[in-house]
């Protein structure tokens, strides 16, 4: 076994172990370390990525030395490194982005606090996307939870604390019902390990029986996750959330948070139930139209909200609702376009809120769009990155979402039923798209009348506007040259089967 | 339907106090009752698990008296993950706890719908 | 070569507020420099144009950035081209009055750039993404007065515009599909085999499509942007929105349905009635409103709204000569629609004047203004001898040999429609020449017509409107080349 | 060939040359004392018009292309029997009504404009008169309309600057109406020259005939317009009173007269009689010229405003002609053309009559004219003896057409309406009696109780009674040899 296959392993406990660390260390070691984690999980992430495209096979890693089905294993495959990767360069960017926020919004004596979170954060996350066993799996979710509860109640307001309530208690119930559904799964199958249920499921499909458990089982996992991922109707707490956190959580909380949950059922759907088996269930039209509606009742709720912040994050909501439709396609290609809209959304989402805070900090503080007028011209750098993030989400060439909307579209052509619903959605929530934030690039760049806030300029410039660039730079990637990652995209799906 | 209710007795108690727990959570409105409600459901889940693990006629999988045959023993893993999860659970709900404080010495309420009440009264 | 005209508007565009120019004449000069040697440049290509493809970059997939010269886009990029120095001239003039100049002339020459790669796109997918860039560069322009007004329009613009695309992307996708390639290839690309039992819904799609694109060219119920968007400078009012911007619209959608979709495959099926009947409808209404509208930018907004559905309804006939028609008024709508937008631009630039009911005994003071107005209005009513008229007969002959029902209605749509162009064009004229008598000169004193570089552009337009209508063989005979699929 | 670029073009440019030399200064001021270089210019330009019109004819009959507007569509003159009847009309009515506006644009503003296009519509009309097919025919169609408005519109009131747009609007109207059959009859036709019979192709015919007669109907309707036919007549009682009065007896006399030419173009030369005789298009089309024919006298009769009263006849009027043209037999078509000239001099004179009296006198309204005769007595003897041609009192030209109009429809053979015809002229003759002649007998009658001390001359000038003169005598020549004129209305309609 080569020593890279150590990494995932590795790339888990450092950051769990430099959570432990952080609580000790004063803040601006705490920030170091926390940085230091990042870049290296991302290296190590990045190393391993290269590994795995050069072997080309997925492995299997046990923890302990109890082989299966007793062990604990994780597993690593092109999808999972490139994920872990993926994740590692947004929240390093998120973290940087919104850095000169924190001494602002959170009292300094928690600093270290918010760094522990973060590797908590990152841990789970990584062990969301290597685990190889269901009850891992819902061990991590909570942990998840817990950190991204205190993500947003870090800063002390009643708003945040408020949030977090609301968060927890919908975060709870997803974990209650995936728990349970989880727990009838081992009834059933008598087995955690991911790989080993899935050889059970097959069989107790060949035999025909425990038909209705098995579906129950499936449904109250996808639910349970659905609901912590904020799917179209349970949504609720999600505009709080991410509304009044601060930036750098409410960045990390949209772009990742919910995207290791959706990562999680993409490894339920492939590695526990099997592709084939969950497609042939009912259960993919449910979750196609609650997509559908997400795009829509998302979209639409962010053309009422009057609050930057709030409007971005009900944007998640409808981006969130594309994720779930190319789900529901019940496709390879479908669920390509979504892993694709993972990724895309995740940089673009993480963009639009760095450069949402620059522009409210040149407003006084409010993200009310009456206030924002011409807060372009105050902070030039977040102007040009929220306009490129609002073309990125309207879908314009050359920008990631573009892509993604085209792989949504040619895989949607491919499903018959389900075809023109897709399209007639997809461009209904182009357009909508393009109202709410077009409606936002043009107030920024508006010059009507005087500001009070004329005069107000923008501190620590420097990292900001790299951090920005670096997003701008990302999503262009991602948009420009989609086809290697499409590519990994496909590869990594392929072994997961 | 009946008899397999009937036989499976166990699984049909978890199940309701599951929804018992469920509904509570969701719909309560009083923060205290919302917690319970998480412990009801919690328990709920390591009931099943237990219930499932149990094998009619034997013991704890705790070694005492040297017998070390798994025969006389019940499955070990639910166990554990029952006493995993019960761990999870304990803190997830001394999280709520510490949050529902933070609220009410800042609300004097327990409603979370007054506190958004307030909120909105606040503007911010 | 083909990518050097697409770039250097982009080059000079940015430059312009970089270089520091002492003068405002240096910056006229080099701009129009600039221009004028872009434009040779594309007729040089044009003139000696290959049939390689230059492709710039793999997109995705089977996807590919790359651009060829063929009929149709030697017919829009030479149409661009030949006025963009003209207006650029013009333009220097009028935004003496304007604020933000910089801004202004940099975004103005870019969409030079972008509206050539909408021209010369030698895929859907290229032609879509400039055709997205186009929307952008444009905003800023609609938005330059920055008032409440502009704000609103270029708001409603990007909503329109940007909403029309979606839709107009199912169709690059159906086409991407079903299609076996994405290369516009005059008959269509779609691939027989793959769409057997699809017929319907591709057609619905292409109906979306066209309505998506449509936005941009201003079809019924997707009209209301234009006229708003009559707020913008008029050179940006006459360039863009009677030329460059919408007739992309119409352009992409000649190339959806000739050149993707194919005729073919839409002729004679509900889709083509759909649309036919959509453009006629708009045809009318464009007219109807514009004779309502006391506006003057606006009524010439409504006018191009009709006069474009005039050009999509030779498209929508879907045979050669159909195209011809569409293609004949493309290019002759855009000198008599520039000009009289150069007039009314003139007029408000000279007397600050905006509405119809102000332009009352202004004739007798600005008569080389009035008088290119008044023969572009005769050539838009379709009077024979001028270039209207040679546009709306190739349109009817094509209807009527069509054979279609529906587009010979199209055809009393089209007399109605010039009834009412001469109502609200000839009631500007009389007004202006006619005051009536109790009509007091002295509100007019001191108006005077505007300088050479105003009256230049409008004097050669006129030169053309004339041309066109009365010799216009040999421009008929490239399009039906063109149409023919011979160039 | 020359002579006849020259009668178009000649008036043309020197039109234009009057609009852009004697451009009124623009305080709206009069155009001050100045007007003689102005009235001899005209002058001079319009009798070498009308000797340049004159001699086209003489000089050649045999077409020619001046360009093409398209490969298809050849601007293309040619000069044959019925082109040449418009023509003497249309030149010998101008040159009257034109020496006649001299003195009586003395009054107005603005006059070099009125000159100007005065001319410009003069060598429109001749070209249309000269158009040899019928894209030449609608450009110049077109062109008239809108080289007579600023005529129709001159004045400056209000309700002349109205009454200029409903003209331009309806004639526009009309004219998109013909040009849509032009559309369907270009595929239909082998040429769209005029020829004698028509120029359908026989495939066309027998594929959609239905769809061609819609057209031709279309087409009637649309230049129909012009001739002031029941539905669109609406206009003409607007436009012509609102114009000065030469300018009404021009628009009245000739332009109107445009109208006819064209449905005489178009039924005879482009569809031929042979396709639209005994069809539905047919029937309609009587119907309508009677409607329009009863329906003018009557509105005519009750008329109180004498040049509105006069417009109202020249609708009436014209439906003769059109109902003429209607019957489509060889007494009828007769009997239209000698209408033609008839009612075109008759007209011309009546409105110059009015013109006179409103210049002298001031008066509009009919009942404000008691003892006009006493004042004026050769106007009104010239009044009567048109007004008596209008009626159909022979020895008046009005009575030879109307004699060959009945005499046509009765041997129309066409059900009902080939009696009904002949009542319903009948009728509305007795009527244009009714709605004329009172004029007349008050005006020369005024009552026991006239007051006839505040009587004083007020014959007009020289120059403006002579054109009267001329006109009132031409219809009563005509009447007086009728024989020689039908002779040559029937070569002409026989296709030379």
């Amino acid at each position: 076994m080569n020593f890279i296959c150590n990494f995932p392993f590795f790339s888990i406990l450092l950051s769990l172990f430099s959570g432990t660390v952080c609580s000790v260390l004063p803040a601006k070691a705490a920030k170091a370390v926390n940085r230091v984690v990042i870049i290296a999980v991302g290296l190590m992430s990045a190393v391993l990525l290269l590994y795995l495209l050069s072997t080309g096979e997925s492995f299997i890693y046990w923890m302990g030395h109890f082989p299966a089905p007793w062990g604990n294993e994780i597993r690593a495959g092109v999808l999972e490194a490139g994920m872990a990767l993926f994740f590692c360069i947004i929240m390093y960017l998120s973290m940087a982005g919104g850095a000169h926020k924190l001494p602002g919004e959170v009292v300094e004596s928690k600093h270290n606090l918010y760094y522990i979170l973060v590797n908590l954060l990152l841990s789970s996350l990584l062990a969301l996307v290597y685990t190889n066993d269901m009850f891992t799996a819902y061990v991590f979710v909570e942990i998840n939870t817990i950190s991204a509860c205190g993500l947003i109640m870090i800063r002390q307001v009643g708003r945040t604390i408020e949030a977090a309530v609301r968060y927890m208690i919908m975060s709870l119930l997803g974990s209650g019902l995936l728990l349970f559904g989880l727990c009838i799964m081992y009834d059933l199958t008598g087995h955690l390990l991911m790989s080993n249920i899935k050889e059970s499921v097959a069989q107790l499909i060949a035999a025909g029986e425990y038909q209705i458990p098995l579906i129950v089982s499936v449904a109250l996992m996808c639910i349970g996750l659905c609901i912590k991922s904020a799917l179209f109707p349970f949504h609720a707490w999600l505009p709080d959330a991410y509304g009044y956190s601060t930036v750098s959580s409410a960045a990390i909380l949209s772009s990742l948070v919910s995207k290791g949950y959706i990562f999680l059922l993409i490894k339920i759907i492939y590695r526990v139930i099997g592709f084939d088996i969950f497609n042939s269930t009912r259960i993919i039209d449910v979750l196609f139209v609650f997509g559908l509606m997400g795009m829509i009742f998302g979209s639409l709720s962010a053309i009422k909200e009057n609050d930057i912040r709030r409007m971005i994050a009900f944007s998640s909501v409808a981006q969130i609702g594309y994720i779930y439709m190319g789900f529901g396609m019940g496709t390879q290609a479908g669920m390509v376009a979504s892993v694709f809209h993972i990724l895309s959304h995740a940089a673009t989402k993480s963009l639009l809120f760095i450069a949402a805070i620059g522009l409210t900090d040149v407003s006084g503080g409010s993200r009310k769009f009456i206030d924002l007028t011409g807060a372009a011209y105050r902070n030039k750098w977040a102007g040009v990155a929220f306009t490129a993030g609002s073309l990125s989400m309207v879908g314009i060439p050359l920008f990631s979402g573009f892509i993604s909307k085209l792989l949504f579209a040619q895989a949607a052509v491919q499903v018959e039923g389900k075809m023109l619903a897709s399209l007639i959605v997809l461009g209904i929530s182009t357009v909508l798209n393009a109202i709410y934030f077009m409606k936002t690039v043009i107030r920024i760049y508006t010059t009507a009348g005087e500001s009070p806030y004329s005069g107000v300029t923008f501190r620590d410039m420097k990292a900001y506007a790299v951090t920005l660039l670096f997003f701008i730079l990302l999503n262009v990637a991602l948009g420009v040259s989609s086809q290697p990652v499409v590519n990994m995209i496909e590869q990594g799906l392929a072994m997961f089967a | 339907m009946g008899p397999n209710l009937f036989t499976n007795y166990g699984e049909a108690v978890s199940a309701v106090l599951f929804c018992i727990g469920f509904t509570n959570l969701l719909l309560q409105t009083n923060l205290i009752k919302k917690i319970i409600g998480l412990n009801i459901m919690d328990s709920a889940i390591y009931l099943f698990l237990a219930e499932k693990g149990y094998i009619a006629g034997r013991v704890a999988p705790i070694v005492v008296n040297g017998v070390t045959s798994t025969e006389a023993y019940i499955n070990p893993i639910p166990s554990g993950l029952v006493l995993t999860g019960i761990v999870v659970s304990v803190s997830v709900t001394a999280l709520m706890l510490s949050l529902t404080i933070r609220l009410y010495t800042r609300y004097h309420t327990l409603n979370l719908d007054e506190i958004s009440m307030q909120l909105k009264k606040e503007g911010k | 070569m083909i990518i050097s005209v697409i770039l250097i508007p982009f080059i000079a565009g940015i430059l312009v507020p970089i270089i520091p120019f002492q003068k405002r004449w240096q910056k006229e000069v080099f701009l129009e420099t600039a221009v004028v040697l872009n434009s040779i440049l594309v007729w040089y290509l044009l003139l000696h144009h290959s049939d390689s493809t230059f492709l710039l970059a793999h997109f995705t997939g089977n996807l590919n950035i790359s651009f060829r010269v063929d009929g149709m886009s030697m017919v829009f990029a030479g149409l661009v081209s030949a006025l963009w120095p003209f207006a650029t001239l013009y333009a220097f003039e009028y935004m003496t009055k304007e604020k933000h100049e910089n801004v202004f002339f940099l975004f103005y020459t870019l969409t030079y750039g972008v509206t050539l790669g909408i021209a010369l796109a030698a895929n859907l997918l290229t032609m879509y993404f400039f055709y997205e860039l186009l929307t952008l560069v444009t905003v800023p322009l609609v938005m330059h007065t920055l008032t409440r007004e502009a704000i609103l329009a270029s708001r409603k613009y990007l909503y329109y515009s940007l909403g029309g695309a979606a839709f107009a992307f199912l169709g690059l996708i159906m086409v991407i599909v079903y299609g076996s390639t994405t290369d516009f290839i005059l008959g269509g690309v779609l691939d027989p085999a793959k769409t057997v039992g699809k017929t319907n819904v591709l057609l619905l799609i292409y109906v979306m499509a066209f309505m998506g694109f449509g936005v941009k060219a201003a079809v019924c119920p997707f009209n209301s942007w234009l006229p708003q968007a009559s707020v913008a400078p008029t050179p940006v009012t006459a360039l863009l929105h009677a030329v460059a911007v919408v007739k992309s619209g119409a352009f992409a959608i000649i190339r959806l349905t000739y050149y993707s979709f194919g005729t073919d495959f839409l002729k004679g099926t509900w889709a083509q009635d759909v649309v036919m009947a959509v453009v006629m409808f708009t045809i009318v209404y464009g007219c109807s409103r514009a004779v309502k509208e006391t506006h003057l930018k606006r009524r010439l907004a409504y006018s191009t709204i009709s006069n474009l559905s005039y050009i999509l309804f030779g498209a929508v006939i879907m045979t050669p000569l159909g195209l011809v028609g569409a293609l004949t008024h493309l290019v002759f709508h855009a000198v008599m629609k520039i000009s009289s937008f150069f007039c009314a631009g003139a007029i408000m630039h000279q007397t600050d004047r905006h509405y119809v009911h102000e332009l009352n005994g202004l004739g007798y003071k600005m008569p080389c203004v009035f008088g290119i107005f008044t023969v572009a209005s005769l050539a838009l009513m379709g009077v024979p001898g001028l270039a209207g008229f040679v546009s709306k007969w190739n349109l009817a002959q094509a209807a009527v040999e069509s054979g279609n029902p529906l587009a010979w209605g199209g055809i009393a749509c089209l007399l109605v429609s010039a009834l009412l162009t001469a109502i609200y064009m000839l009631t500007i004229v009389v007004r202006a020449f006619f005051p009536g008598k109790d009509f007091d000169y002295g509100t007019v004193s001191g108006i005077r017509d505007p300088n050479w570089k105003m009256l230049l552009p409008l004097f050669i337009f006129t030169v053309f409107i004339i041309l066109f209508g009365v010799y216009s063989q040999p421009l008929v005979d490239f399009f039906m080349e063109v149409a023919g699929g011979n160039i | 060939m020359y002579f006849i670029l020259l009668s178009i073009f000649f008036p043309i440019l020197a039109g234009l040359f009057l609009l852009i030399r004697f451009r009124t200064p623009l305080s709206g001021e009069k155009a001050g004392t100045d007007r003689k270089p102005l009235l001899v210019l005209t002058g001079i330009f319009l009798v070498i018009t009308a000797v340049f019109a004159f001699a086209a004819p003489l000089t050649a009959r045999e077409g020619f292309t001046l360009f093409y507007l398209t490969e298809t569509l050849p601007i293309y003159f040619r000069i044959d029997s019925v082109g040449q009847l418009f023509s003497l009309l249309a030149v010998i009515v101008l040159l009257c009504a034109g020496f006649f506006s001299f003195s009586y644009m003395k009054h107005e503003e603005r006059e070099s404009r009125y000159y100007g296009f005065y001319l410009i519509l003069f060598g429109v009309l001749n070209a249309l008169c000269f158009a040899g097919n019928l894209i030449t025919f609608y450009l110049f169609f077109e062109l008239l309309t809108l080289s007579s408005m600023p005529l129709v519109l001159h004045n400056g009131s209000r309700e002349a600057i109205m009454a200029g747009l409903k003209y331009l609007f309806y004639s526009l109207c009309g004219a998109y109406g013909a040009l849509f059959g032009i559309y369907f009859l270009y595929q239909s036709c082998d040429t769209l020259t005029f020829t004698a019979g028509g120029v359908l192709k026989e495939t066309a015919v027998t594929q959609h005939g239905g769809f061609l007669l819609l057209t031709a109907f279309v087409m009637l309707l649309g230049f129909g317009v012009k001739a002031g036919m029941f539905p669109m007549h609406a206009w003409l009682p607007t436009a012509h009173p609102v114009a000065p009065a030469p300018a009404s007896a021009v628009l009245s006399a000739v332009i109107v007269k445009a109208g006819v030419l064209a449905v005489v173009r178009i039924t005879g030369y482009i569809f031929g009689t042979g396709f639209l005789r005994g069809t539905w298009v047919q029937t309609v089309w009587m119907c309508l010229t009677l409607i329009t024919v009863f329906m003018g006298s009557m509105l005519a009769y009750r008329e109180p405003v004498l040049k509105k009263r006069l417009a109202y006849s020249t609708v009436s009027q014209l439906s003769y002609i059109l109902f003429g043209l209607a019957v489509m037999n060889e007494a009828s078509l007769v009997g239209s053309l000698f209408q033609v000239l008839a009612h075109g001099f008759v007209k011309a004179a009546l409105f110059l009559c009015a013109g006179a009296i409103i210049y002298k006198t001031g008066k509009t309204r009919v009942e404000e004219m008691r003892g006009i005769g006493k004042e004026m007595p050769l106007t009104m003897w010239c009044w009567t003896i048109a007004s008596l041609g209008l009626v159909g009192i022979p020895p008046t030209g009005g009575f030879v057409s109307k004699w060959y109009l009945a005499l046509g429809s009765l041997k129309s053979g066409l059900p009902v309406l080939d009696v009904l015809g002949p009542i319903i002229l009948l009728v509305s003759a007795l009527l244009t009696a009714g709605y004329l002649l009172p004029l007349t007998i008050h005006g020369f009658f005024p009552g026991g109780d006239y007051d006839y001390s505040g009587l004083q001359k007020k014959e007009p000038r020289k120059l403006m009674t002579v054109p009267i003169l001329i006109l009132t005598s031409l219809p009563v020549v005509i009447g007086l040899f009728p024989d020689t004129i039908a002779g040559i209305i029937l070569m002409a309609v026989k296709g030379r």
